[in-house]
């Protein structure tokens, strides 16, 4: 079965590993971290005079608990740039357990929040679902898909949602995904009426967002917990993915040494036979 | 005041020419007859199979964690995989080696069943049929220990991966590639083709699983579609090339045209 | 988030730090009961969790309004029902008119919004020159053209990739794998990511760190 | 008559729906109350199917008890805590409009769904270093291709990259900003095609795959 390191059992990967994601914890390293220039876009899209006092945003939590790590840095620091240039912010999202990650935020970006005021600085409209039509529907006619705030508070109710019901009244869109929501305010919101959008989700939409980047389609764009290292960079407040980002990093070089050590016994492995 | 709405244009364009080479394809072009092209993991099933027969181990399906018959990026790519296991299961009856189809989707599973049934009798061999061979394990994990396990006490000789997967993939196939099994892969879900791509030896990357599909079912009305994209993709080719050279030369008379 | 001093929320900390042992005693140990009995516990917490919510979420957007007045809401209503007939075989056919309803609306909106930013854009995009950068904004210019128009003539599927096809459709299919490698890099930054997240939880509840 | 109830009645539905979406669409700038009507519908009659897992799931785990199949004390634990979970969280939302009021389900909800559901999925974190190992060879040119890139995506999203070598990141960032766009680029054109023959042979009533079984 070729290099004989290739039959070690794979729980003393998975130990190795457990481990040293813990270390950097315990002594954090601290490497520079220097910041792409989609992140930038990103950052420069929702803050100074790309926002205004007033400005309708909407943030998309399209990730649940188990991605808070990679996407909920991101979120916390554009939460926090678009609530410090006054605008108002609706939070919502398809997931579940989409009350735990507004309530998550309330707690990440505390001062921010604690300073404003719900109902008309921020609201969290909560659960939606329904793919395509419902984010299709959010920007025709909000009160279709929610009549309601999370609190079962009627939107004419809200002092910010009183002239707030279509994509004409919002300036802009920050999804944050796992799966398929940005994709659908993509086709439903900024392709057809060119409202400005960008993505803050995991890594792997790094892939399929980057040639949207720079297609244009997006004004700027978060990759994972890097890109969340690098808004807390931008806005100068240290946070959870810069902590993580030391255990990314051995992480990271551990997974290309087992790549570079499994293909240089492939490469003694074939020199033996032939 | 335009027809279309002004920025919508070329889109309408796109879309309508599309479905009329499409139609003229799959409804008006009776003669021609449609073949895909070769596809190297679909040549490598019966040699899959004829290796299972030697090692007197059997073969293995399953088409991933997937999603419901009726969601719109799932269900096709299950759909899919199912014919493929149609096929499948023709070669294994011809070559009395057993198939076992692990299969986690609830509404699936009258089709797995039926189709592995259809096989068998067409193949003259009805009695060979067992419906055990069809193991039903609902929940990601529950469905991957199920897999894990089989693996460990069948040792499978060739498995089959084809279908909607999510990050089951990368266990399934790390897994088969541990046992030595020959392993087919085939998803358009771009977020697994990366794993199967590395774990197993042949691969249907994307549009490539829907056209082996077709290649089973001998569909006219797919392959007629599937005729109709690839022209679509030699004129899009063509748009890109000539648009490339004028682009580079700075006149952007096809970008802009693009933008109506 | 502080470390908690609620009795209760205490032992709900050290509950989750417990069930999160369970589960990774599958991939550090092997599978055994106490992970099954954790996984069971999930399934059903989150099928719980789905049902009150999607229950809650009908009633908002449908049953509340419906009784509010809007009496056309007792359309979908029973359009969604019928789905249901799923489960009995002889009246599954019913459930084929709200899936119609679904599927084609679900085709029509997808369409009609990913021509623009998967053909349109990512065409215009690839055409449009550089303006600045030099000499590697031209060669990136270069690659990102040849690359798609390869990459496109690899997913012909009825034309034999040999003859005048060959050497196109095998060198996209090298872009094909050059994109799936990013792929593969950037999935495992999220992977690791979530891990790290569980492996920092781990250390907090042991107030080894801080929360 | 029924044959046709059954089929072309429901192939003429789909294809109705997908037209009344495109008429929208090109034929008018704004929204238009005749398709918001039916998307409103086809939100509500989504998140009314999406009991249908919960129920087969619950139908199937019923069965393993009641039949003492392989694991059906699992099964029972699962019941046992769906029931719980449910009955205290409609039993909150029927009292005070809010499931989380309930404080059974509130310390259930934050407690052990909240790290269970943050537990699971990362447990891919551990399968994917063990699979980089173990299956990820350079067997031939796109596979060597595929490592190639990854391995300077990962070193370039991670600060160590850099830190090691600035030619980590420079060659990373060509791969994430050149190297894989024209591949993406691909997959999205090619799937929209894909998807317009798909939409296309629904809307001619020649896709019948939806229909859970497809012919009668």
């Amino acid at each position: 079965m070729g290099f004989s390191l290739a039959n070690i059992d794979r729980r003393v990967f998975y130990w190795i590993l457990f481990i040293a994601l813990m270390v950097p914890f315990l002594n954090p390293i601290g490497f520079p971290i220097k910041i792409a220039e989609n992140t930038r876009d990103l950052y420069e899209g929702i803050t100074e005079d790309s926002v205004e006092p007033g400005d309708v945003w909407v943030i998309n939590f399209g990730y649940g608990v188990s991605a808070w790590p990679e996407c909920h840095p991101g979120v916390t620091v554009c939460a926090k740039a678009l609530l410090r240039e006054g605008a108002h912010v609706i939070l919502m999202g398809p997931h579940t357990d989409v009350e735990l990650t507004y309530k998550h935020l309330l707690d990440t970006a505390k001062e921010d929040f604690d300073a404003a005021t719900y109902g008309e600085d921020y609201v969290f409209l909560g659960y939606i679902t329904g793919g395509e039509s419902a984010i299709a529907q959010l920007a025709s006619n909000m009160r279709s898909v929610y009549p309601t705030d999370h609190f079962a508070t009627q939107l004419d109710d809200i002092p910010m949602m009183q002239d707030v019901n279509t994509w004409h009244d919002v300036s802009g869109v920050l999804s944050s995904d796992t799966g398929d929501w940005g994709g659908y305010f993509l086709t439903q919101w900024q392709e057809p009426y060119g409202v400005p959008m960008a993505q803050i989700g995991i890594a792997m939409l790094g892939s399929t967002g980057i040639p949207r980047w720079l297609a244009g389609n997006y004004f700027g764009m978060s990759v994972g917990s890097r890109g969340g290292a690098e808004l807390e960079m931008l806005i100068g407040e240290p946070g959870d993915a810069i902590i993580a980002m030391d255990s990314i990093s051995v992480s990271h070089l551990l997974i290309v040494i087992a790549v570079i050590v499994a293909n240089v016994g492939l490469l003694l492995e074939r020199g033996r036979r032939s | 005041m335009a027809i279309i709405v002004t920025g919508r244009l070329m889109t309408f364009i796109l879309m309508v020419l599309t479905f009329i080479v499409m139609y003229y394809y799959m409804a008006i072009n009776k003669e021609e007859e449609y073949n895909i092209r070769t596809l190297p993991a679909m040549t490598a099933i019966p040699e899959a199979v004829g290796r299972a027969a030697e090692m007197g181990q059997p073969v293995f399906w399953t088409p991933g964690i997937s999603g419901s018959l009726n969601d719109s990026t799932q269900g096709p790519q299950v759909l899919a995989a199912i014919s493929l296991l149609e096929y499948l299961t023709e070669e294994c009856a011809k070559a009395g080696v057993e198939l076992a189809a692990y299969c986690p989707l609830p509404d699936a599973m009258p089709l797995v069943e039926e189709t592995m049934r259809t096989a068998y009798l067409r193949q003259g061999k009805p009695e060979e049929f067992n419906v055990e061979q069809i193991v039903f394990i609902s929940g990601q994990s529950a469905y991957l220990s199920g897999v894990l396990g089989y693996f460990q006490r069948a040792k499978p000789a060739s498995n089959i991966l084809v279908g909607g997967f999510y990050y089951e993939a990368v266990v399934i196939g790390e897994a088969g590639n541990t046992i030595g099994a020959m392993q087919i892969g085939g998803t358009n879900n771009t977020h697994q083709m990366p794993f199967l791509v590395a774990t197993c030896d042949y691969m249907l990357l994307a549009e490539e699983l829907f056209a082996a599909g077709a290649s089973i079912s001998r569909n006219r009305d797919e392959l007629g579609s599937i005729k109709g994209e690839d022209i679509m993709k030699l004129i899009l080719a063509a748009i890109i090339g000539v648009g490339f050279l004028l682009g580079a030369a700075g006149i952007t008379i096809v970008a802009d045209a693009l933008g109506w | 988030m502080a470390y908690p001093t609620a009795t209760m929320e205490v032992i709900g900390l050290w509950t989750g730090w417990i069930l999160m042992l369970t589960i990774y005693s599958y991939p550090l140990y092997k599978e055994n009961p106490v992970y099954r009995f954790s996984e069971h516990l999930y399934i059903a917490v989150m099928l719980a969790v789905n049902l009150v919510v999607n229950f809650s979420n009908v009633m908002r957007i449908c049953v509340t309004p419906m009784m509010q007045g809007d009496f056309l809401m007792i359309v979908p209503l029973i359009l969604g029902i019928m789905i249901y007939t799923m489960l009995i075989p002889e009246y599954r056919w019913v459930s084929r008119y709200p899936i119609a309803i679904l599927v084609g609306a679900g085709f029509g909106l997808g369409i009609r919004g990913s021509i623009g930013p998967n053909i349109q854009d990512a065409i215009v995009s690839t055409i449009t020159r550089p303006t600045d950068g030099g000499a590697m904004a031209w060669i990136n210019f270069l690659y990102i053209a040849v690359g798609l128009i390869s990459s496109v003539l690899y997913f012909l599927l009825t034309y034999e990739h040999s003859g005048a096809l060959q050497a196109p459709t095998r060198i996209g299919r090298l872009f094909i794998m050059v994109a799936l490698g990013a792929y593969f890099g950037n999935t495992v930054l999220f992977r690791f990511t979530m891990l790290t997240g569980r492996a920092q939880f781990f250390l907090q509840v042991l107030k080894l760190i801080p929360m | 008559m029924s044959q046709m109830l059954k089929r072309e009645v429901v192939y003429a539905i789909t294809g109705i729906v997908t037209v009344i979406m495109f008429l929208e669409y090109f034929f008018f700038p704004e929204s238009q109350a005749w398709a918001e009507i039916i998307r409103t519908w086809s939100v509500i009659i989504y998140n009314i199917s999406l009991g249908l897992g919960a129920v087969r799931l619950t139908m199937a785990h019923s069965m393993n008890v009641q039949r003492r199949r392989e694991n059906w004390a699992f099964s029972g634990v699962l019941l046992a805590g769906l029931a719980i979970m449910l009955l205290t969280g409609l039993a909150g939302y029927f009292m005070t409009g809010q499931q989380t009021n309930n404080a059974i389900y509130n310390w259930l909800f934050n407690w052990v769904y909240t790290p269970l559901g943050a537990t699971l999925y990362p447990i891919t974190g551990f399968y994917i270093f063990s699979a980089a190992y173990r299956a990820f060879r350079a067997r031939n040119i796109d596979a060597a291709l595929m490592l190639i890139a990854g391995c300077f995506v990962i070193l370039s999203n991670a600060p160590v990259g850099e830190a090691l070598w600035i030619g980590f990141a420079t060659v990373g960032e060509w791969f994430r900003f050149t190297g894989q766009v024209p591949g993406m680029r691909t997959f999205a054109l090619v799937g929209t095609l894909g998807m317009i023959a798909y939409g296309f042979r629904a809307l001619l009533g020649k896709e019948r795959g939806f229909y859970a079984g497809g012919e009668e």
